[in-house]
């Protein structure tokens, strides 16, 4: 999808903005969105590709103008009444209980819940390589990426569509963001880091000496 | 959701997020407690302090450098890292006099979390997404960090679930640093690789 | 510039929304947005080039936030300040004391000011065509846009760098917006409309039998 | 600016707007009775029905549609219209049963303000410029106009001074109808290309 979340290449942001002592948070509030979030992953209510393209299905201007943890709970939000967990309504009628009376429903704990999900959370559960299938291509070889603008979820940015670049190395096999975003299965396929020349992706505005390096899925590619 | 909640006043997402807490809670699905311990974790147990003995460590061991650099997640685990955020693949990219790396996530904000912890806003937002790819060097001069021509700039822009950690060069004059006080002079800037290490310990 | 506003090509803004039966304005204060600009333009405080640039120094969230006449008031605000017409304090002062005293700054006609103005709308005073220089492509020939991406104003869209087209016509010489936007005049250069297939701009992803015509100047052009 | 007044309740646009106005009149550079001026110009003097006039001419008089193919502004001229926001450059585009043309500005809102006035909101917003150059079968069927594939389709990405007016495809079963009968029957959104004009008179 070339929505606002593709960044890369992108102009009048300004400086970047830094924070002295910055904290880990800034609010309570994202705590609790970071927890649920995890745990929502955990229990695998959603996967991290649906995550990501909750995010960026956001409104464009409501994207740019808030944080992290805004995006983040955008999409837990959208995927926990997408997947039927909660009801837009259960939530709304909450939200304004709580509003009037925000003593309401205090903390419960659930010591195996706990035990259970930091447990996975310790021991990570992100995509793993798989054996098969076998890569296509080696380190070295030159490919094209493919000029494609799919609708939905992909790890292809548009700066680098319909580009040549230099296979850099084979990461292993790995579930497809492109299918695992669309409830189309995990579709696994070899994952390659892919060089990129400044000059091949930005022409005349290259800044010497600089070199671009992707991870890109087997089907971006073609040989060159 | 669609920009709807554009103009709320701030005091919104904190009862919109407690409600959707309490109903995950009622549903069984979250407990307080959970929120307790995964927030601990994120403040407390994982941060640029892991990072920074992991790179240390490949200062001092170069056996271990070799490993950090052949798998850098097998090579983290040696010193208790890991678990989710951080894919199951880490790789680790060295700085040399000749090659400068610098670590971006166009596309959102994929961040080794096993080593550097949950990342900082500027990492996030929009400024330095943009430009890390276009113009790495204006962005890194911004950030204090003149890189002559001859040196190779690198920008790894992380958009699937492998992650990225600068090995940054090891200051000269520290040659009498044990591995510990190594570790105190590597931050988090440099294992993005927007800063250098220092052989003065940087402030905290 | 690479920014929000060159939105050729994005997706996920959704459906076209019509309004039924729509008034030319939906305000009072956009008709005073039209005619302040109209006017200024008309006096040459600022020209059509800066004026564009001036929206698309907006801030990206605010850009997509906000509609047309904001946009245009953005700029005149920008520009009028830039240009030295008025203060900002001054417009921060007299705002608020509009704020206090609507009342305040009754009507106040010109006759003679508005005769002129109104000459000069009605003759028109855009971009005229100039005899040289001489174009170097003629209808039919193969160009190749250059993938080129400046800071500033340029009217070569994202989605058409780097791309191969045909020259369909030779509209003149004209001012080149890339110069005239930032004070560096108006470096006059052969316009043409350049057609590109479908395939060319989008891949796989192109809808068969489309085309798209782009007037591009002649320096965003090479032979191919 | 720089999206500072992004959260600013309605009024406020309308105040500063009206801030600025007292200014550049007090400063000799604006007066009331231009502001009213001009906006009677665009309220009621230029607007669809010049460009419908322009069409029903060339309709019934080929030697005028000749002269508005090979040069628009003159054209137009003829008709009594012109003047600012239409470029001096004005290329008219010429449907057929084989063709079919459609407007756009991807990157502000160019539209040929001396035949069709000014131009409306979803001409100027996101979702048509975006999508129109790449998908502008799918946005005319949103449209209610579905070409056959054997239809070729050229989208007009008004990128500069030269702005482009539709010229639809005169309806069948109107051989009996006058010129000031056929003006009826065109719509802006046909001189945009977004629709077909018909037979039947539209809803104004």
């Amino acid at each position: 999808m070339n929505g606002v979340h593709d960044l890369g290449g992108m102009q009048g942001f300004g400086p970047v903005a830094r924070e002295p002592n910055e904290p880990v948070f800034h609010a309570d509030w994202e705590k609790r969105v970071l927890a649920m979030n995890v745990a929502a992953m955990t229990q695998r209510l959603y996967n991290v590709d649906e995550f990501r393209h909750g995010i960026e299905r956001m409104g464009a201007a409501h994207y740019l103008a808030s944080g992290y943890y805004e995006h983040w709970f955008a999409a837990v939000e959208t995927l926990l009444i997408e997947k039927g967990v909660v009801k837009r309504i259960e939530l709304d009628v909450r939200t304004a209980a709580l509003g009037a009376n925000p003593a309401a429903h205090p903390r419960r704990d659930d010591p195996a819940l706990s035990a259970r999900l930091l447990h996975a959370v310790r021991a990570g559960s992100a995509a793993k390589s798989e054996a098969a299938p076998a890569p296509r291509f080696r380190a070295g070889d030159r490919v094209l990426t493919r000029n494609t603008h799919p609708a939905g979820h992909t790890r292809l940015p548009r700066y680098a569509r319909g580009r040549h670049g230099a296979i850099e190395r084979f990461h292993g096999v790995y579930t497809l963001p492109d299918a695992h975003a669309h409830g189309r299965g995990r579709q696994p396929q070899p994952l390659y880091s892919v060089r990129f020349e400044g000059r091949e992706l930005w022409g005349e505005s290259a800044e010497p000496g600089a070199w671009v390096y992707l991870d890109l899925w087997e089907s971006y590619l073609e040989p060159a | 959701m669609g920009g709807t909640h554009n103009s709320e006043p701030e005091p919104y997402p904190a009862l919109r997020v407690r409600a959707l807490e309490s109903l995950l809670i009622e549903k069984g699905l979250l407990s307080s407690d959970v929120v307790d311990k995964l927030v601990a974790i994120y403040e407390n147990d994982v941060g640029p302090m892991n990072g920074a003995r992991v790179v240390a460590r490949a200062w001092v061991d170069s056996a271990y450098k070799q490993r950090l650099l052949a798998d850098g997640a097998a090579a983290i685990a040696e010193l208790g890292f890991g678990g989710r955020g951080g894919g199951d693949k880490l790789v680790a990219v060295e700085n040399t006099p000749t090659v400068h790396n610098l670590v971006v996530c166009t596309l959102c904000s994929c961040y080794p979390w096993p080593v550097l912890g949950l990342p900082p806003n500027w990492y996030k937002m929009p400024a330095y997404r943009s430009r890390a790819v276009l113009e790495p060097r204006t962005l890194l001069r911004e950030f204090g960090l003149e890189l002559p021509e001859s040196v190779e700039v690198r920008v790894w822009d992380s958009s699937a679930e492998v992650r990225y950690l600068v090995l940054p060069e090891r200051p000269a004059g520290t040659g009498h640093l044990g591995e510990a006080e190594l570790a105190r002079l590597v931050t988090r800037d440099a294992m993005i690789g927007v800063a250098r290490v220092t052989a003065a310990a940087p402030a905290r």
